[in-house]
């Protein structure tokens, strides 16, 4: 119960900020951007985590993925006039369909080649979006028509907010679910240990190729959800650094938890945004963070978090339970 | 069945036959290809000869994760769990070639409900059996070795499989730890086939109906335990040097 | 609803909370009221540019603009107000030119978005800057999208990149005609229209070898020049990739001519970074470094005395020229300072001098610069090429 | 048309000895720990800055400048080692290169806030004018790229095969437990492993930093292309990453000539891709054996 009196008002503080952010007049609209932006950052932090905390599979150009779904998104509704539902779902699609190209070879990869590989997807989907400029636009980018949702007009920054908070619940409840059932057992499972998971009758490769498809289709839809809310898509919003964001995000939220790589976004999203000021900074802090955490606080922000909770669920590798033997 | 490796030949042409139920036994020295051949029976090493045929079924000729729908699970030396998964989730791993839930879990559908809740009801079943209800959400790294070894054959036998293959179940377990396991295995052995590796011939005279003892890959004895115990070529290059009958490295 | 998943809905309503409590903890004075009309004493204005990141060089633009800012506030302002500068890195990523345009703009109340840097930061903002009436001047860019009829709020002030790459093309008619020439190219926004420039001056050229930024190796590129006897060489490149070209070119033992585009070659450090520079051109709508126009001696004073420590370079001048055209548009206001009515002087400045040449803006027309010249490097410094002025009104594309 | 082809070989030679030299680094280090080092350029980088203070600052002669870089290259390495990859002993392959990862931003952002982004300027190691051979232009410093490259990996074959040093990194790599037991000082062989890669990576970078300039970017590009050596090179064997790195240096020289240099890194990672699916041990790896 008493987790009730925590989450209720929270979430109702979530679904009224922007009533209240009308209080500051017309500079709401850059606070709503910021925290839209974050909650469609956060969707992308969560796909990252059930390919990398989840799954054991590491990407370094998950940003790939973004831009797939962005650009998709961006081109159909610039050409065809696909509204923000059909953008996110085809950017989904899109990028999920890319994601076979390295899920494949990565079934047959170690673990640091697949690094290496995909980090090159990312820097490759950069250069295909800059010289492909007939459908991209180039180093130009692509401007997006006003965004509309089933017919209905949501081109306004309090609409915007909306869309994206509800992307970032979907999207935690769907990574949820797909944890709570039988693939997502898989999933840990292949992370765990490949041979036994072979020997409980998981397929070991496929299960990974399907891991990468999931975790594209999401960073691509908020790929989708971002090229509206940003109303333009350009290469260099793909690079390297932003796929070192993403990855920044999990690992500092704790690998393997969804709470932990929403309250990671939190805390990246704040750090860049605080730093922007001084070049180098954030990245200095964020790698001095990404070693320390693996270097003090394995579990990352989700151990630390839980701690402190006064009910201390019993799955919880950062410390070291003792459990009476009752032999 | 044979496997190789490079010029080395693990098993040699060995022959095996176990009947619907009861308890069976691999004995032999470090090296003798014990391991090597619940390896190759559950496919973690590809590279056998011959055949395996359960009901029927080349389990040789399966990739290593259709094995256990062929109705073959084992278990590892050193308990390969999950340590990201709860211990219940370990046991529900266990029934994945059973359940079909695929990407749709993510949308929890009814039929996804009924699967997850039918498993679930399993597990806990088998969980209050084995006495591991109280640590169900436990992750197995923080549970006692010995736990963790009864986990690791519960998870196994919760696929119900027709070949229930244990590598070395007892090792590494303290004296307190040893009778629940050993109850649980009795137990698996009315219900299919046990094939297990296992040194300690005072816990197999109690269950195991027969005992094989390779060495170099070969089978050199079969038996009864006891009867096994007595055979001079056994005795000879193997049960020499233990104490209670644990076997010690020992070369012939 | 189980507990793991409350655990979630409450980190999340954690993190809207945070989101939440820092935009209170930013609340500031808001200087701008509704309509972009300056109520306060000061005149805010923003500017976003590169001061990290491969880009980080043309950054320095901040420091002219902010020595042109602190000149004018030394001399009273303007109709009695202060000018300040924001200032913000954008790391050359448009999503952030993005996010901080916003800040700008509705966070901290700026005015107007000034000298902000880069084509492609500037191309994702503009159409918004535009509709939200924003007036966005003198940007770092001469790509042909901002000098499109019907930007009234988008005021660029340098000459568009086709007439750089005319004043190329028409030099190297009329003194190398008939020699095998090549263009070495960035494939963007930037590198594509001086490349038409000089192919709608030369009619055809021999070679054109497109690249990308984070090409470190240009010796292929080199080889197949001097294979190809190649006699003369434009360079559509930043300064650090065509620093690599002509050492590149120089390591090779080949000495074509050179021609640079304007962005190549701003920077101070050039002679130390291009060991081969004499002789090779540049084309420039701003004075040498280091010339005796007054123009330039002025902002050189400026420089020294408000932003010590900063290079008085092109970059810096840039910025500076950016001040120079607000100022106009800001002085000649009569009434409330309202950005309509900055956007309406602006549109009245006619062969107005600046540091980059003479500027008119219109009501039909935002042309921006007019003009272009070479330079040529000697000794370590550069010199003005007499014949090479080139004017590109006229000759309006797209 | 055969003279062009050389030419452009010949150039792509020399800067494939940058990208095998990186390689060979990263070589050095996974033989010795199981880590794909991350950091390896920005490790290079920042020796670079090393040698770009005393050049520029504090007026050190550039050779004793760069032997200075280098000794700080592997201080930094051992540094590294010993600071961050001992405590991370045994733990999962992820958790390493997160690790490395992280090292890599932190190292780009602090010399960036330390430097700037401005491109500083850095003399060549050798200034000779080039020779012009039948056609074909020589430049010294190819040539000594080249001689350097061969140099080093005969002494690191050298070092592994034939001294207690190697001995001691196999037998880490085995069984790195054992290795302890039997009294092999692993800390301090690891270290030594770790100081001579990241030294490769900081000679990788000097020689790259007269035409990159020294920047915190500054090898961003040659580190991708030194990883995709090493692992054509199938990650582990010297030889492979020197060979690698030479090929990869002539096929990228090859692409920017007649395909599109703004492509090359994609279709070089296109190649990989290709490559790896076919011999997923890269061309010269031989097959990793597993252990149950």
């Amino acid at each position: 119960m008493p987790r009730y009196a925590v989450t209720v008002p929270v979430v109702i503080i979530a679904a009224v900020l922007p009533l209240v952010l009308q209080l500051i007049g017309e500079r709401q609209v850059y606070w709503l951007f910021v925290v839209s932006e974050f909650f469609v950052f956060a969707i992308v932090a969560i796909s990252l985590d059930l390919l990398m905390g989840r799954t054991g599979q590491i990407s370094l150009g998950h940003s790939g993925f973004v831009a797939v779904g962005a650009y998709t998104a961006a081109i159909l509704n610039a050409r065809f006039g696909v509204d923000l539902l059909g953008g996110a779902f085809a950017g989904g699609s899109l990028a999920a369909i890319a994601s076979l190209f390295l899920g494949v070879p990565a079934t047959r990869l170690r673990g640091h080649y697949l690094g290496i590989v995909t980090l090159g997807f990312g820097i490759a989907v950069d250069q295909i979006a800059l010289k492909w400029d007939a459908l991209t636009g180039g180093d130009q980018g692509l401007h997006l028509h006003r965004p509309t949702l089933l017919g209905l007009d949501v081109g306004t920054p309090v609409l915007m907010y909306y869309v994206a908070l509800i992307a970032l619940i979907v999207a935690t409840l769907l990574v949820w679910s797909l944890t709570r059932t039988r693939l997502g057992r898989a999933f840990a499972a292949v992370k765990d240990s490949e041979i036994a998971a072979a020997a409980m009758g998981v397929p070991v490769a496929s299960t990974k190729v399907v891991a990468f498809v999931c975790s594209a289709f999401l960073a691509g839809a908020a790929g989708g959800i971002y090229a509206f809310l940003a109303g333009f898509v350009a290469p260099e919003d793909f690079g390297i650094d932003s796929s070192l964001l993403f990855f920044a995000m999990v690992v500092i939220g704790g690998m393997g938890s969804i709470p932990g790589a929403i309250g990671g976004a939190i805390i990246v999203d704040a750090i860049k945004n605080a730093a922007a000021t001084v070049s180098g900074l954030s990245l200095a802090i964020l790698g001095g963070m990404i070693v320390l955490v693996v270097l003090f606080f394995p579990g990352g922000l989700k151990a630390l978090l839980r701690r402190r909770t006064a009910k201390r669920r019993p799955l919880d590798r950062t410390r070291n339970a003792t459990v009476p033997l009752d032999a | 069945m044979t496997v190789r490796f490079g010029g080395l030949v693990a098993v040699d042409r060995l022959d095996l036959d176990v009947p619907d139920t009861g308890i069976f036994a691999l004995v032999g020295p470090n090296g003798a290809g014990k391991t090597t051949l619940i390896n190759a029976l559950s496919r973690v090493c590809s590279i056998a000869s011959g055949s395996v045929r359960v009901n029927g079924t080349d389990v040789l000729e399966l990739l290593p994760h259709q094995v256990v729908s062929a109705g073959v699970a084992r278990s590892f030396q050193r308990a390969e769990l999950f340590p990201t998964l709860t211990v219940l989730e370990n046991l529900l791993v266990g029934l994945h070639s059973e359940m079909t839930t695929g990407l749709e879990g993510a949308l929890m559908t009814p039929s996804t409900r009924r699967q997850e809740k039918a498993a679930r009801v399993r597990a806990e079943r088998l969980l209050r059996e084995l006495n591991l209800w109280e640590l169900r959400d436990f992750s197995p790294a923080d549970l006692p070795y010995g736990h963790q070894k009864l986990l690791d054959v519960a998870r196994a036998l919760i696929s119900e499989p027709k070949l229930l293959l244990l590598d070395e179940p007892f090792a590494g377990l303290t004296e307190a730890e040893t009778p629940r396991l050993l109850a649980c295995i009795a137990g698996a052995g009315r219900r299919c086939a046990v094939l297990m590796i296992e040194h300690h011939f005072e816990l197999l005279e109690g269950i195991a109906e027969r005992v094989t003892v390779m060495n170099f890959g070969r089978k050199i004895a079969e038996g009864s335990p006891s009867g096994v115990r007595r055979d001079p070529e056994v005795l000879r290059c193997y049960l020499g040097t233990g104490r209670h009958g644990q076997a010690e490295t020992a070369a012939c | 609803m189980s507990n793991s998943m409350l655990r979630l809905v409450t980190n999340l309503a954690a993190g809207i909370a945070c989101a939440f409590l820092t935009s209170y903890a930013a609340v500031a004075a808001d200087p701008l009221a509704p309509g972009g009309t300056v109520t306060g004493d000061t005149i805010v204005l923003g500017q976003t540019a590169a001061q990290s990141g491969p880009q980080a060089p043309i950054g320095a633009s901040k420091w002219g603009l902010s020595a042109f800012i602190a000149s004018v506030n030394a001399h009273g302002g303007v109709a009695g107000k202060k000018l300040r500068l924001i200032s913000y890195d954008d790391g050359y990523q448009p999503a952030q030119t993005t996010a901080l345009d916003k800040k700008l703009v509705y966070e901290d109340g700026v005015f107007a978005i000034v000298g902000s840097i880069g084509s492609p930061t500037t191309a994702a903002v503009y159409k918004v800057l535009n509709e939200a009436h924003v007036p966005l001047v003198s940007m770092g860019s001469g790509s042909p999208l901002f000098y499109q009829p019907g930007l009234k709020y988008v005021f660029p002030s340098w000459p568009i990149y086709t007439t750089d790459g005319k004043t190329m093309g028409a030099f190297v008619k009329k003194h190398f005609s008939g020699q095998p020439a090549a263009v070495i190219y960035q494939d963007d926004a930037f590198g594509k229209p001086i490349l038409e420039g000089i192919k709608s001056e030369l009619g055809k050229v021999d070679v054109e070898i497109p690249y990308v930024p984070s090409q470190v190796d240009f010796s292929s590129a080199v080889i197949k020049l001097k294979s190809a006897g190649i006699k003369v060489v434009m360079l559509a490149t930043i300064a650090t990739s065509g620093a690599q070209i002509l050492n590149q070119m120089a390591s090779l033992d080949y000495h074509p001519t050179r021609i640079l585009t304007s962005s190549a070659c701003g920077y101070g450090g050039i002679f130390d970074a291009i060991g081969s520079l004499d002789g090779a051109y540049c084309t420039a709508f701003l004075p040498p470094p280091g010339s005796a126009d007054p123009q330039w001696a002025e902002f050189a004073s400026a420089m020294g005395k408000y932003a010590p420590g900063h290079a008085a370079d092109i970059y810096a001048a840039w910025g500076w020229l950016a001040g120079q055209v607000t100022y106009a548009g800001l002085e000649k206001i009569k009434g409330p300072i309202t950005r309509d009515a900055f956007v309406a002087q602006l549109e009245t400045l006619h062969d107005f001098d600046t540091i980059a040449g003479k500027i008119s803006y219109s009501p039909q027309r935002h042309d921006g610069g007019c003009c272009q010249l070479l330079w040529q490097a000697k000794g370590g410094k550069w010199g003005i090429v007499p014949d090479s002025a080139f004017n590109g009104s006229a000759a309006m594309t797209k | 048309m055969t003279q062009y082809l050389l030419q452009i070989s010949l150039a792509g030679l020399a800067q494939g000895s940058l990208y095998a030299l990186t390689a060979l680094g990263l070589v050095v280090i996974y033989n010795a720990s199981t880590v794909v080092n991350f950091a390896h350029g920005a490790m290079g980088m920042a020796a670079t800055y090393v040698a770009y203070v005393l050049i520029s600052q504090l007026h050190v002669p550039v050779p004793l400048a760069f032997v200075g870089a280098i000794a700080a290259a592997f201080i930094l390495g051992a540094v590294v080692q010993a600071l961050l990859l001992e405590r991370l002993n045994g733990a999962p392959i992820l958790t390493q290169v997160v690790v490395t990862l992280g090292l890599f931003m932190f190292l780009e952002g602090v010399l960036g806030l330390a430097f700037g982004y401005n491109p500083r300027p850095m003399a060549p190691p050798i200034a000779i004018a080039p020779v012009t051979v039948a056609g074909l232009v020589l430049r010294p410093q190819d040539i000594v790229q080249l001689a350097l490259l061969v140099a080093l990996g005969v002494a690191l074959a050298a070092l592994f095969g034939a001294t207690k040093l190697g001995l001691g990194m196999r037998a880490i790599t085995e069984n790195t437990y054992a290795a302890r037991l039997m009294g092999i000082p692993v800390g301090r062989v690891l270290g030594t492993a770790w100081g001579l890669g990241v030294l490769l990576a900081a000679v990788a970078a000097i020689l790259a930093a007269p035409t990159t300039s020294v920047t915190p970017n500054m090898m961003d590009t040659i580190v991708v292309y030194g990883f995709i050596a090493a692992i054509l090179g199938g990650f582990g064997s010297l030889v492979g990453a020197v060979v690698g790195g030479l090929i990869l240096g002539v096929i990228v020289n090859m692409i920017d000539a007649f395909l599109a240099p703004e492509l090359a890194m994609s279709i070089v990672f296109g190649l990989l891709v290709l490559v790896l699916y076919v011999r997923p041990d890269g061309l010269f790896g031989r097959k990793a054996v597993q252990k149950v």
